[in-house]
């Protein structure tokens, strides 16, 4: 489709344009609202990993002057019989009205069990002390091996492990096992000159949105509810609401604030049906939840730590025969960990003849695991790329050169058998070989460098926007994807490059769910793409109707009139985008369109990062020199915004590699569910970060775009990890790559 | 977070009488950083707050060369540590002071609150007790003085009796041919927590140099700060080599009792110990052989 | 036909078949017609009358919505694969 | 045992504000709650994230830190003080220019502290910056843009009050 080689607005930098609320403070994310009347919640939350709760006493919570409602999970409509009624398929929904408030188990530190509303927030943080639960505490079940053996304690009392639509006998922590294969991996081990295999394992990590989940909700009492969240799909909780509440979507309005981060955390609704339930136990006063970082780490998020085993062989020539994978993956909770994702990213970027995966989806006593940007793929990135690293040194190849001589092209197959599209994995490996960082020296001692590749597969999905023309020529766009991190720009770009006008005159706006059609949430990166097609159809239509506008006033038929450079023409006549505008009223009035659309056309995505990392050998601390990232984004629509994404991909990389992951004690307590002991990176521990963009445009969209946001973070660990070799010698398999972990490699601790 | 009274205390009697008349269920506030956090995290209860900071004793912040730098104990990180590298004296306690949070808390945390707050990996009081620092402490009975190491008698515990509260800090003058440092280690540049932190002090006299004496103390290797005393003892009358200054480090490796935690492993932490004190011996030998930390 | 690649959990229905030719206008055609060469397939891959949840259909290289709609060509390439997922819920 | 509520006499952005708290409220609640200043945020909400940060008298402190009744005949610049009557704060400007920003929330605790710093030293290098921003987080940037922003703002601050040109 990709007919216009130059472009007027997509490539540009324009000032996004909710820019100035969001630096003069002015912009309302949930937690700003205030509402006549409101009330404040809190939540009362398992000290227990793993525990049966025998009775909830609510009484004195509820006598505690101030206090208005108080909820547990007797408040909740019974799934139970819903999903009796409806078959497996609804089994998320009981999971999660589970997880919403804990029924018969608490399953892990921080499950809530109860919430209060009081005319402060002080005086329900008293009333929950006083509530009191009676738990029989059972042993937890922290580590995805222990789970998985035959004696672990069972944590859901109907789990038996599904493989493709067969059902195990047996009760068991292994929600499913997912198994892929392709050509024969003995023959393709057989065949190589070299192999390596090693066992990886990586922690529990956690998205770490600055914003902590927040929700204010007014159930009327005519029945309607309203919701004002922190959400990346407005749709998305509307849809969850109607299932945990058991209430018609009619009834819901959801309405996004603006949200301070997500990476895909706050997909998953926690605090929405409490808040709801309690303005209605309330008497329908509106009711405010927020969330602390205690919360957030505990009890919401995070994505899967993991056990992966990898095996690779190589011809001596550096073609890989065969490739094999075990990955037994965390769910927490509830059955429904990344592990898939991560069978599909594991050996993404290569063209492999002989491949065999196994995953396996584990259920642990830890929270839900939810998206973490490119879900899944880290850990098997982390890996599989330290296998290939390896597999290069002992072959004594350039590990970028044995990359690009396996690399994935149009035409090859993935694991699971589909064909790649046009993609740009040859394109990345090479701009990395050639980049000067790839080739500058690097002096001084314990210092190394690493390269890792990734891949992600993106996604489309539901988008929907519409569009009113102004008098002046500017336009209103109306669209339902959460601006999470510039897409209000990215989008108003391609309606601005479709209508051939200025980017300053679209006025976009985020609607709530009754205001605009569904729209899927800003995940998978998928916004610009899906949104961004949106866009590009509502502009065609627009253009369209103003045709039949010109043509009214030239008295022509509206396929003569023209429309190029901004210009709409028939013969010697012509009249800017902004001069018809202006001529709406003599023509019929307000010029309006709405599209939907859903494309399956997106193209994956691959990176290839360099790392120069610094290792002092007597404290195992692991300092980044220098980043350099590079990554095919098929068309970069608002660079600054892409290099942005990148960067961002890259510092929770860095993160996930070297400092972050939950520890749990002995009992199943969260240790450190903190911003100071969850130690995400700060300005101090990240170099800056290059960014090389690639544009291999996808031939699926109109502009080229693939999507940005998630393949950045899936190669940090894996070129740390490799860099850290080169600087010291030693491989390390576990994430985080912490100080101790460092050290004890080194044999000093 | 639960309700308390809030009462700033415009002298130290004011304080020392609200205090007592609260029999335990009032807490002083400096900077806050530690003790709001520990309130609304219902990990303190208290009935009344006293603020100090319109106290002006706590607000000293005065040098003599004959008496030494006394510190008030509502004197904020940002202030001493512009006071002491603007005036070139102390490098060693400004160093530790420096790394207490990052630069809002600076604007805030205090060296009387670190103390006070009584945790085992508290920056300041290993670089206080190798400075031979004296906790200024007045209370119903009037003032008493006590060694810096003294003061921590286990987490978040601390030898002031009910009624009594930290006004100041006194570090003696840096002699001749002194020296300190105080060195951690943390898995993120800033906004950390000591895995493990040493801090260390020598002075030299003669020629060719010898240590005279030396103390050497360690954090968050035990359940308070741990003054090494055989560490120090090992080093006086060596000439300043870094042999002597490994030993310090074994000895000191050897009398850390660390713990596994979510900051770090007890392997890590004794590993550790020996390697921060030598690189705080280090410095703090650059330092007292340029002529003393002044 | 279409060609369907056969899920490798499924190869012990097929006798360890990778591949398939198939008849079908349409994904459900598809599946009717491998539930004629190879009994229980549909039962694996379906649930009632719909795909099963975890279940993605990729017919030519994307990811149907349509699912057991989707239509399918003369030599179209039809893969069962397991759904992309982020994380519970 | 309620104790009664506090008077408190501050200047916030200039202009004198007087208000009543509970003992036990934070300056950010109060700020953000009673008064109306939402820009300073409420992320961690125990001095771990930088979201919050004001200045009061002068220093940078995060609010959620400060119980409101320590306001007490203090003045106090939140991030609506900063910017002019006509126009954004040059910080605030390249902020958006740099594309600084993703989420946003962070961004107002960054820009305070960021004019905290430039206030002290108009001239910082890099790792000054770097070492001054530390106590703000930000998840979705990687900070880089944020610190180009800073050092553009630095150097165009300079460049107006000296009239001094600018060395690429």
């Amino acid at each position: 489709m990709n007919e216009k080689e130059t472009y007027r607005v997509i490539g540009t930098r324009p000032l996004r344009p909710d820019g100035a609320d969001k630096v003069t403070g002015r912009a309302l994310y949930g937690a700003d609202l205030r509402l006549p009347g409101m009330l404040y919640g809190a939540v009362l939350r398992s000290p227990h990993a793993h525990a049966r709760i025998l009775s909830i006493d609510t009484s004195a919570a509820e006598a505690l002057p101030g206090v208005k409602a108080v909820v547990t999970a007797a408040d909740l409509p019974d799934v139970e019989a819903k999903v009796a009624s409806l078959g497996e398929g609804s089994v998320n929904t009981r999971y999660q009205s589970w997880n919403i408030l804990a029924r018969e188990k608490a399953l892990y530190y921080g499950h809530a069990v109860a919430v209060v509303a009081a005319a402060s927030v002080h005086i329900a943080q008293e009333a929950v002390k006083l509530i009191r639960v009676n738990y029989e505490v059972l042993p937890p079940v922290l580590d995805v091996l222990q789970a998985m053996q035959a004696d672990a304690p069972i944590l859901l009392r109907d789990l038996r492990t599904d493989e493709l639509g067969e059902k195990g006998s047996a009760l068991t922590n292994v929600a499913a096992h997912h198994q892929t294969k392709k050509g024969d991996v003995e023959r393709g081990f057989q065949e190589a000159a070299v192999t390596v295999e090693r066992e990886f394992h990586t922690a529990t990590v956690h998205q770490g949105y600055i914003e902590p989940q927040n929700a204010t909700a007014l159930y009327n009492q005519d029945g309607r509810i309203t919701i004002w969240c922190s959400t990346q799909g407005s749709f998305g909780v509307r849809d969850q609401l109607k299932d945990i509440l058991d209430v018609p979507v009619a009834q819901i309005k959801v309405v996004p604030m603006e949200i301070g981060g997500g990476f895909g955390g706050k997909n998953n609704v926690y605090l929405e049906p409490l808040a709801a339930l309690l303005s209605k136990k309330s008497g329908h006063k509106p009711v405010r939840l927020t969330m602390n970082h205690a919360d957030v780490l505990s009890a919401t998020g995070p994505t899967s730590g993991s056990v992966i085993r990898v095996k690779m062989g190589a011809r001596k020539d550096g073609r890989i025969t065969a490739a094999q994978a075990w990955l037994a993956y965390e769910a927490g909770a509830f059955p429904g960990s990344p592990v898939t994702s991560g069978m599909g990213v594991i050996f993404g970027p290569y063209a492999i003849e002989n491949v065999l995966l196994d995953g396996y989806d584990v259920v642990v006593n830890k929270p839900p695991a939810a998206a973490y940007r490119a879900p899944g793929g880290t850990n098997a990135a982390f890996a599989a790329e330290v296998v290939i690293d390896e597999l290069a040194e002992k072959l004594g190849m350039d590990p970028l050169d044995l990359r690009l001589l396996n690399a994935a092209k149009e035409g090859d197959r993935k694991a699971d058998g589909v064909a790649y599209g046009r993609i740009g994995c040859v394109e990345v490996l090479e701009a990395a070989r050639n980049h000067p960082h790839y080739r500058a020296p690097l002096p001084g001692k314990f210092r190394g460098r690493g390269v890792a590749a990734g891949s992600w597969g993106n996604y489309g999905g539901k988008s929907s926007a519409s569009a009113s023309v102004n008098s002046d020529g500017s336009v209103n766009l109306v669209e339902g994807s959460v601006d999470i991190g510039g897409s209000r720009a990215s989008i108003s770009m391609q309606l601005a490059e479709t209508l051939q006008i200025p980017v300053e005159s679209i006025r976009p706006q985020v609607a709530d769910t009754d205001t605009v059609g569904y729209t899927e949430g800003t995940y998978g990166s998928r916004t610009t793409f899906a949104t961004g097609w949106a866009v590009y159809e509502l502009g065609r239509r627009l253009i369209g109707l103003l045709c039949e506008r010109a043509a009214q006033l030239w008295d022509v038929e509206p396929g003569q009139v023209t429309y190029e450079g901004g210009v709409f023409s028939c013969g010697g006549q012509r009249l800017s985008f902004a001069e018809l505008a202006g001529k709406m009223d003599e023509t019929g009035g307000a010029v309006v369109a709405s599209v939907s659309v859903q494309p399956e056309t997106w193209g994956p995505a691959f990176a290839a990062h360099i790392v120069d990392v610094e290792v002092d050998p007597e404290t195992g601390k692991v300092d980044i020199l220098r980043y350099t990232a590079v990554q095919d984004v098929g068309k970069a629509v608002h660079p600054a915004y892409v290099e942005g994404q990148i960067q961002g991909g890259v510092a929770q990389g860095v993160g996930w590699g070297l400092s972050e992951g939950y520890y749990y004690d002995a009992q199943g307590r969260l240790a450190n569910a903190s911003l100071l002991d969850y130690r995400m990176p700060t300005s101090l521990d990240l170099p800056a970060i290059e960014t090389v963009i690639v544009e291999v445009p996808n031939p699926g969209h109109p502009y080229g775009v693939r999507g940005v946001g998630e393949v950045p973070i899936v190669p940090p660990p894996a070129a740390i990890a490799n860099a850290i070799y080169r600087a010291v010698g030693v491989r390390l398999t576990t994430l985080p790559m912490s100080p101790a972990r460092v050290l004890e490699a080194l044999g000093k601790a | 977070m639960r309700a308390f009274e809030y009462l700033s205390a415009s002298s130290v009697r004011e304080a020392v009488e609200a205090l007592a008349a609260r029999n335990g269920r009032a807490r002083v506030l400096a900077g806050g950083t530690d003790l709001i956090v520990q309130l609304r995290e219902g990990r303190r209860e208290v009935d009344l707050v006293v603020d100090i900071k319109a106290i002006p004793e706590a607000n000293r912040l005065e040098f003599d060369l004959q008496t030494g730098l006394l510190v008030g104990a509502a004197v904020p990180c940002y202030r001493m540590v512009g006071f002491l590298n603007a005036a070139g004296i102390y490098p060693g306690l400004a160093a530790a002071a420096g790394l207490v949070g990052g630069t809002q808390i600076q604007g805030r945390a205090t060296l009387g609150g670190n103390l006070c707050n009584a945790s085992p990996a508290a920056d300041t009081i290993p670089a206080l007790i190798v400075h031979r620092a004296a906790c200024l402490i007045t209370g119903p009975q009037g003032e008493r003085e006590l060694p810096a190491e003294d003061f921590c008698t286990g987490p978040g515990q601390t030898a002031l009796q009910p009624g009594e509260f930290l006004l100041a800090l006194r570090l003696p003058p840096e002699p001749e041919g002194f020296g300190a440092h105080y060195v951690r280690f943390t898995p993120r540049n800033e906004m950390d927590i000591a895995v493990a932190g040493a801090g260390a002090s020598l002075r030299l006299a003669g020629s060719p140099a010898r240590i005279i004496e030396a103390r050497v103390a360690l954090g968050a290797v035990a359940p308070t700060p741990l003054l090494v005393r055989e560490a120090g003892a090992s080093l006086v009358g060596k000439a300043p080599t870094l042999e002597a200054f490994e030993e310090a480090g074994r000895l000191a490796r050897e009398a850390a009792r660390p713990i596994d935690d979510m900051r770090g492993t007890a392997a890590q932490r004794r590993h550790l110990s020996g390697v921060l004190v030598r690189r705080a011996l280090e410095t703090a030998y650059q330092r007292a052989s340029r002529g003393g930390d002044a | 036909m279409a060609t369907v690649w056969v899920p490798a959990l499924l190869r012990d229905l097929t006798g360890g078949i990778e591949r398939a030719q198939v008849a079908g206008a349409t994904v459900r055609e598809v599946i009717d017609s491998l539930e004629a060469q190879f009994p229980g397939v549909r039962a694996r891959l379906c649930e009632g009358d719909s795909l099963r949840p975890g279940v993605a259909v990729v017919v030519d290289g994307a990811v149907s919505r349509q699912r057991l709609r989707q239509k399918v060509k003369e030599d179209s390439e039809v893969h069962f694969i397991p759904a992309i997922t982020g994380g519970a819920g | 045992m309620t104790p009664g509520k506090v008077t408190v006499h501050t200047r916030i952005n200039g202009e004198e504000v007087t208000f009543l708290c509970e003992p036990r409220q934070s300056l950010l609640e109060v700020l953000r709650m009673e008064l109306g200043f939402t820009g300073a945020k409420e992320c961690c909400n125990n001095g771990n994230c930088g979201a919050c940060s004001v200045l009061l008298d002068g220093v940078l402190v995060n609010s959620c830190l400060v119980l409101a009744v320590e306001a007490e005949g203090k003045s106090i610049l939140t991030v609506e003080g900063i910017a002019p009557a006509e126009g954004l704060h040059l910080l605030q400007q390249k902020f958006l220019e740099h594309a600084a920003l993703q989420c946003g929330i962070c961004t107002p605790g960054f820009i305070v502290s960021a004019y905290a710093l430039l206030q002290r030293n108009p001239r910082p290098s890099e790792q000054e910056v770097r070492r001054w921003m530390a106590g703000n987080l930000c998840r979705c940037t990687g900070y880089d843009k944020i610190i180009a922003a800073v050092l553009d703002a630095a150097a165009c601050l300079r460049e107006k009050a000296s009239g001094e040109v600018r060395v690429p």
